[in-house]
């Protein structure tokens, strides 16, 4: 169903929207934040890629990243739940109206602290939905302890080491569910566009760990978050390349170290593998990877699994394609005659 | 173990006792998970098919497997469907219990027992029928691995017998209780119900008074949970998205909804569900999902009992304070904790009424009988809706979970109410809108749903400070404004729950207030007081929190009212003592009941004459 | 945005303004992160070196970093500490903010501003003085990206020269602020001090009336924030396992648990800890190993906020039901839900007395200073070992993270009590024991702990029916024996629980309840009421629930009595309502503020007045 | 520290108790249940190897198998909790008391499902505890729905097939920090038992996940969790023989194909593999042989992962030895000094 449409005024989308309809409120958020980053990709992709942005909800829990929300897509829904339970509140969401295309930012205390119970069952049931961790490793709101993402042997302002083992999003999501997984940082702006534009496309669950370090509590010297450590080891997987639906893609580049995943709404990734071999459609490839990759103490950034053949939520709900939200009377409740009916069965 | 004084006279002996007639309760005494309950059941609906008032109650473990369990079985003409304290005619089949279920006995009251256990050994004043189930149940039932199970049915045909109940609606019980599919094992059973009932017949001469004669008081009527029927009103209620977390006594209530959605609730059209059930993780779970389908429009529900709500309380705030329908049921067992998970009470009244931190309070409903569970169902999602707030209707395990006869329930009379939603045309109408603004001054705001088409359907939605823009804010006029709304909100509500039933009783200046399941031992309190102590009542029975006006009036209208519930710590009277002034106090009584078991009428009466001083 | 009237009569012109000394309000007006914190201290210390009450309120928003923050420092000679509703001096240097700061002002008020701001032309009733913050830092402060910290430092030499703050007490502060390893720091910050003190000396000549000049009414004194007091107190609890999760406004509670710990409870000789601390993954499992450390027989605490609360609700039921000891801080902020994270409030009150399903009740202390923080933390490890249940410390924002005047804390005078355990050496005397037997009838029964080395000391801990040998039971009468056992235990803690402070006036009809930081404003507004309005008042401070018969005694004996508090739905006055008879009731009335300020007295004294109807 | 004892008399342990020391109260659980096949192992190994029992703490979360606590070691002190939460009970009372030896009981749905998040925070720990899975695959409890280990397809007697990816405890234990992991059966006595011992003796956190048929909710054709399909897919992974710290071995049998450990207290573990070459100290080899019986669709029992070295939870704290619950007020309560000392600074 890719479309040729032509090109688009200068100043807005495909859809006629200006850049202005995709942002938010004024962040609070500090100077030099990774978060306010995200939120300006997230702007960037849901402006080029002409989404409605009314037909979009907006979920998060409770901390810094959490607030981000409030800073992007001001003409969606948004909710701002309880802390570590936005999983459960976007799935009932997403299950009330299955048009809608629902985002969720968290963080990492968010997530894998309170909330690892709800995120890890939300893996197990592939919803659709982006499901964006802002991780940097501590707690910015609450003014910095470790969360349960600092890495071995990170080192707090105080001086105070980490001495437990962090749980890696992208592995849980990896092995639980999750149908899209990635791991980018707010640095990246290539790769993190390329990555939540396939997000948005992907009709399943989509985790992304977004390395966004907190330049106020945990952005110096021994911490494995501050900018100047991601950028010494961040080791790139793969050349990510969107191309959405509505698009031609002219030139077809040498297929050997290309591989092209074409996602539910006809867009298409286009994966370029650097040195290692690696095949993002398998589960296993992607855990080898991750573990060698912790062995060497790099942290990896890139696409690690996409699958989109799998059952979404919806799908094994066997759930009506109009959205529950709005069924009419009719559809709802049954006639008169199935409540005689039961109640004969009662006497 | 009790050990009581008994006469010696045997009953037998000369004095002839009156027949008593539709007016005595039936004990069955076995162990869970040995397949009595379907002979209970097939019992219970004889009678139930002879026109006789008739109720039933399973006081059953908290386990699966060999632990004691006792069915009681009431009839009742006068139309008491209450539990009964004293049992008259005592089926003893658990040799763990049966003794101390024997002592129990008021003399002259009737044993049908197993023949090895040698009951007729303990008292001498009582009428006992000694039966060798195991003799018995070898030939009708030659397959060795199913006597466990048939063997019951052989008391059915013994109680049949001796209590002259019509053998022909025994056997229509047994078949409607098989189903056309398990023709086979009905018949198996029905052979064993027969053989009971000429062992019977031609072994015991009866001497005890027992026996049930046809009525037409039953007509018409169904039998029923009340979770089933609170399953039918939330399927007839339009309910779009279900969550649960497994729980006793709640479980039944979202498993027999499920059997109704799938097949009444299947898009012919498209043959896809117009609904969704999630089983979550746990109740923070199920209730955070029930939040979300609500803000975004669904009708949503959860089911939980005690230790759920408790789990429930942070997002429950959540729900007040951002303005979310819920409909959350409470099947209340005995807390505190894990307590007794399979005996009754009315415990979670004033914690449930104020869950959560911070300054927050939330209605409640009272359903009495299936037919309110069913109705209240309905009630309670076009409330929520209205009020955009979450509501609980507090059932407990007695009505939950035990078999009650109902009139059977009316459609919904009006349609479904969704409350104040602006859609697209509304907001292109308006231009805009601010979600926590009182408009119509009553408290209420209007609100969007996630997906409505317009540019200015979209706002904010957060647990903490916001201003009638539903914008972020720190400022002390915006929060006292928003919750001095939402106190105001709250009030609006009383002139929309439920109103009490009320029965004035120009004598009486003595008033019983009740809710729920109180009201059956209520009901018969009410009539021993007045025949035994001469004491006239009014009632009132309570449907909903907050409290409406009616309550204040029958408050003033008499000396004494007493607040009849099943909780320790008198939560009721609790919540009527945060808000009425000392002259209505002065006049609450309570009466409270903790035992787990469901309340009987005599306790209520022995207490309040008690308190009467007469 | 308000607009007050305003006189067009300049301060300046004519009328002479009587000297006001010792006796005023500062506001410091900047944005968060912006490190004004330091000098807001250096600040408030000189002053307090000088010997004056002083008292200093943060009001912070909920982010980290670039919203408007205010830092309001009190001067009473009548050693009032509560917060002062009018503001006499305000340092403007947040422009958002700026214009509404001066528009709330009182005529007659002085405004020291960042001169950019011209602020000087919204009123002209005010006492202005501009300041060139950006022109003096430069010279003091050659190295650019530290300004931003040290032009902060000007306006406390400003405001020194124009208040008369002696500038060596600001230097001793400002030494005593950065300590000896920022020497530096010190240096820079002191010159930018005097740059301001220099520039105002020889630039303003002084109009508004506002100074202080020395006291002696701070010596020996300390200032400490209440959050730092209650951690010191569990330090010398002989706290052993202290989990957590954090947040505001309870984070700094345990953060600085931690300092101390690793200072002083390192064993001198192993070098080992003698104390765990576990930073958890959330509230529930924080209380979990609570819990399960007092079980075992730790001294154990956790410290959190309202929802945090909330999340506990199903385990501190079994906390009550099992009976196990559990020190809990609540150190309260604005609910419900998220509400406002940084504002101040006692909204837990009665949410936390009923927390959880079923019938529950738990105790609550009610510190009221930092004195009160660090004594009540030891006094609630002894009750809840005592009484084997948790036990609640009701803190607030205000009190928790504010800066306080204190008397040095007294070193505690009695040893630790560890309550009812029973060692080997016990059990071989006893041959054995019953968990939850009522052997003292305080309904207090003997524990063993896990370890104890003796094969009789094992029993089993269950949140499901119990009977007095801990023994699983379904029974109704073991139940009915154990809860009201329980009720006699909490009902038997009245004689143990602090005991309220009472200040009986004669004259008076009207009495004050207060409890918390609630005291400072009911203390102050005492004083307003009788010097205004010649109203006498007695005053009754609550130190705990369960109530006293004193709180009784003390309704009894007035007409009248207001019960202050800040919530919305007069909590602790219907903790009062749920247990006192009618002829108490009517004489409470309620007095509340839920703004999310530190509540000041003359919201109190107006309030009270209108109902007096004065 | 291995030391020669004499054999003990016939019929008490070597520290002179018997049997019926090491008993708890009948059972109330269903004839048959596999529950009740585990705790009767936990009787077996507790007496066989002499542990005593008042020094031994019990702990449970709610269900079923959370029952079973009160049917072993009626001696030792017992903490039946709430719901999903029982590690964290667990965790507060071994920091108060190090010196007890701590055993959770708990089912599939009271870890994988409520109690998700507890569990994984406390294989970061490495709590020295031993904690038991009793897995069915259901809530049996609550009769019998399906809880989060359920595998795809696993079918209900009402013929609901379960749709959702099971969690694997084992593979999350690994993953997350747990030193000693394995799986068994509750049908398999010697396995059991070796597993069993072998946790009794180790000095951090094991976690054991025992399949254990619930034979009223979930035994039937179409259960993966039944007695049957269990004996049909058990793979067993390594043959395993546990040598107490005070026997002494004497034949030493061919080295090639036992890895031997030692565990903390002098015990040893020989562990023989089949087949398959697999090092139980590697944890990346015991993920990739649990993920081929996964794709193989075998059950595989054994010891997969031990780990002799790992600091725990404990040691990271730098916790006294003696138990914190009993420390003497000398050692809790610092002297007046320091409170004056505290008190000056901050006059
Ligand atoms: C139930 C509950 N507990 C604790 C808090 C306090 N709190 C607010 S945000 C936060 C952690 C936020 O960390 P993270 O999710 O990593 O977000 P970040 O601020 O780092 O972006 C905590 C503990 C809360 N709001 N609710
Ligand atoms: C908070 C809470 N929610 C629900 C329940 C009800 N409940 C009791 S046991 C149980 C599940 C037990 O399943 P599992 O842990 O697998 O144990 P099993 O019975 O299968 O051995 C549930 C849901 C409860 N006791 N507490
Ligand atoms: S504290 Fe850290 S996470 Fe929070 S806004 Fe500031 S930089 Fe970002
Ligand atoms: S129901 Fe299942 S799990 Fe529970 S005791 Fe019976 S067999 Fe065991
Ligand atoms: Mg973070
Ligand atoms: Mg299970």
């Amino acid at each position: 169903m890719s479309t040729t449409v032509t090109p688009p005024p200068k100043k807005v989308n495909r859809i006629g929207l200006e850049v202005l309809s995709y942002k938010g409120a004024k962040t609070t958020l500090c100077a030099g934040c990774g978060h306010n980053a995200i939120s300006e990709r997230i702007i960037e992709c849901f402006y080029e890629l002409g989404v409605q942005p009314w037909n979009v909800a907006k979920f998060s829990g409770i901390g810094c990243s959490s607030k981000s929300p409030a800073y992007f897509l001001g003409l969606s829904h948004g909710f701002n739940g309880v802390h570590g339970r936005m999983p459960s509140i976007a799935t009932g969401a997403m299950l009330a109206n299955r048009t809608v295309l629902g985002i969720g930012v968290t963080g990492d205390g968010d997530t894998a602290s309170i909330g690892l119970g709800q995120f890890m069952h939300l893996l197990r049931r592939n919803l659709p939905f982006i499901y964006i961790i802002e991780d940097n490793g501590v707690y910015g709101l609450t003014k910095g302890q470790f969360s349960a993402t600092a890495d071995l042997g990170s080192k707090l302002k105080t001086g105070v080491i980490n001495d437990l083992p962090p749980f890696d999003c992208c592995a849980l999501a990896l092995r639980c569910g999750a149908t899209f997984v990635a791991r980018s940082f707010s640095g990246d702006k290539k790769q993190l566009q390329a990555i939540l534009k396939t997000a948005i496309a992907h009709n399943g669950l989509s985790v992304i760990d977004v390395i966004s370090p907190c330049t106020t509590f945990n952005d110096h010297e021994g911490s494995t978050k501050s900018y100047s450590y991601i950028k010494e080891h961040d080791e790139i997987l793969n050349e990510l390349d969107f191309v959405p639906f509505y698009e031609d893609i002219s030139v077809e580049i040498d297929e050997g170290e290309v591989k092209e995943v074409e996602l539910h709404d006809g867009s298409k990734l286009r994966i370029k593998k650097l040195g290692r071999d690696y095949d993002p459609s398998n589960k296993f490839d992607a855990l080898k990877a991750m573990d060698e990759a912790e062995k060497k103490g790099e942290v990896l950034t890139g696409v690690f699994y996409v699958d989109t053949k799998k059952p979404n939520f919806m799908e094994m709900l066997n759930l009506q394609d109009a959205p529950l939200a709005t069924l009419p009377e009719s559809k709802v409740r049954p006639p008169k005659d199935v409540l005689d009916q039961v109640m004969e069965e009662l006497r | 173990m009790s050990t009581i004084e008994v006469s010696a006279a045997s009953p037998r002996s000369g004095e002839f006792q009156q027949p008593v007639v539709n007016d005595f309760s039936i004990q069955v005494a076995t162990v869970n998970g040995s397949g009595s309950q379907t002979a209970n059941s097939v019992l219970m609906r004889a009678i139930f098919q002879m026109g006789i008032p008739v109720s039933g109650k399973n006081m059953f473990p908290s386990n699966i497997q060999g632990l004691p369990t006792w069915f009681t079985i009431r009839t009742s003409k006068y139309g008491y469907i209450g539990r009964k304290k004293e049992i008259d005619f005592l089926v003893a089949m658990n040799p763990e219990t049966a003794r101390e279920d024997v002592m129990k006995l008021d003399a002259g009251s009737a044993v049908v027992y197993d023949e090895p256990l040698k009951l007729d050994a303990l008292r001498s004043d009582l009428h006992f029928y000694p039966v060798p189930f195991d003799k018995l149940v070898g030939p009708v039932c030659p397959e060795a691995k199913l006597r466990k199970l048939v063997r019951n049915m052989i008391y059915d045909g013994i109680v049949a017998n001796l209590l002259s109940i019509d053998m022909e609606e025994v056997h229509k019980a047994l078949l409607k209780q098989f189903g056309k599919k398990k023709a086979k094992a009905a018949e198996l059973n029905w052979g064993a119900c027969q053989a009971g009932y000429d062992y019977a017949a031609k072994t015991f001469s009866k001497t005890d008074p027992y026996r049930v004669e046809r009525m037409n008081a039953t007509a018409g009527k169904i039998i029923i949970e009340g979770n089933t029927a609170a399953a039918l009103g939330c399927v007839f209620a339009g309910v779009t998205v279900v969550t649960w977390y497994p729980i006793t006594p709640s479980s039944s209530l979202v498993e027999s909804m499920i059997g109704y959605l799938k097949r009444f609730r299947i898009d012919k059209e498209t043959g896809k569900a117009t609904y969704a059930v999630v089983q979550a993780e746990d109740e923070l779970s199920a209730i955070g999902m029930v939040l979300g389908a609500a803000w975004a429009g669904a009708r949503s529900v959860t089911s939980t009992s005690g230790p759920g709500i408790s789990l429930m309380a942070e997002f429950v705030g959540l729900g007040y304070y951002a303005e979310i329908p819920a409909v959350i049921f409470d099947v209340q067992r005995v807390g505190p904790s894990t307590g007794l998970p399979t005996r009754t009470a009315q415990g979670d009244i004033i914690s449930t009424a104020l869950l959560s931190h911070g300054d927050t309070k939330h209605p409640l409903l009272f359903p009495q009988s299936p037919e309110e569970c069913f109705s209240m169902a309905i009630e309670a999602f076009d409330l929520a809706e209205h009020f955009q707030t979450p509501v609980f209707v507090m059932v407990d395990l007695d009505l939950g979970m035990n078999n009650w006869m109902a009139d059977p329930f009316q459609y919904p009379s009006k349609p479904i109410q969704r409350g104040k939603v602006l859609t697209a045309a509304d907001l292109e109408r308006l231009g805009g809108f601010a979600r926590y603004k009182d408009v119509d001054g009553d408290g209420v705001g209007y609100r969007t749903l996630a997906g409505t088409n317009h540019p200015q359907a979209a706002y904010f939605t957060r647990g903490s400070g916001h201003n009638e823009k539903a914008q972020y804010t720190e400022r002390e006029d915006d929060y006292v404004n928003n919750m001095d709304r939402l106190t105001h909100k709250f009030e609006t509500m009383r002139a929309h729950v439920p109103k009490p039933v009320i029965d004035y009783n120009p004598k009486a200046n003595v008033g019983f207030v009740a809710f729920g399941t109180s009201h059956y031992a209520v009901e018969e309190s009410r009539d021993q007081l007045k025949a035994e102590y001469g004491i006239e009542t009014s009632y009132l029975r309570l449907k909903a929190y907050p409290f409406t006006q009616d309550l204040l009036d029958f408050i003033r209208r008499h000396d004494r009212v007493y607040v009849v519930e099943q909780n320790r710590d008198a939560q009721m009277l609790g919540l009527m003592r945060l808000e009425y002034s000392a002259g209505e106090i002065a006049k609450l009584r309570s009466m409270r009941y903790y035992g787990g078991l469901p309340l009987d009428a005599r306790t209520v009466t022995d207490d309040i004459v008690r308190q009467e001083g007469k």
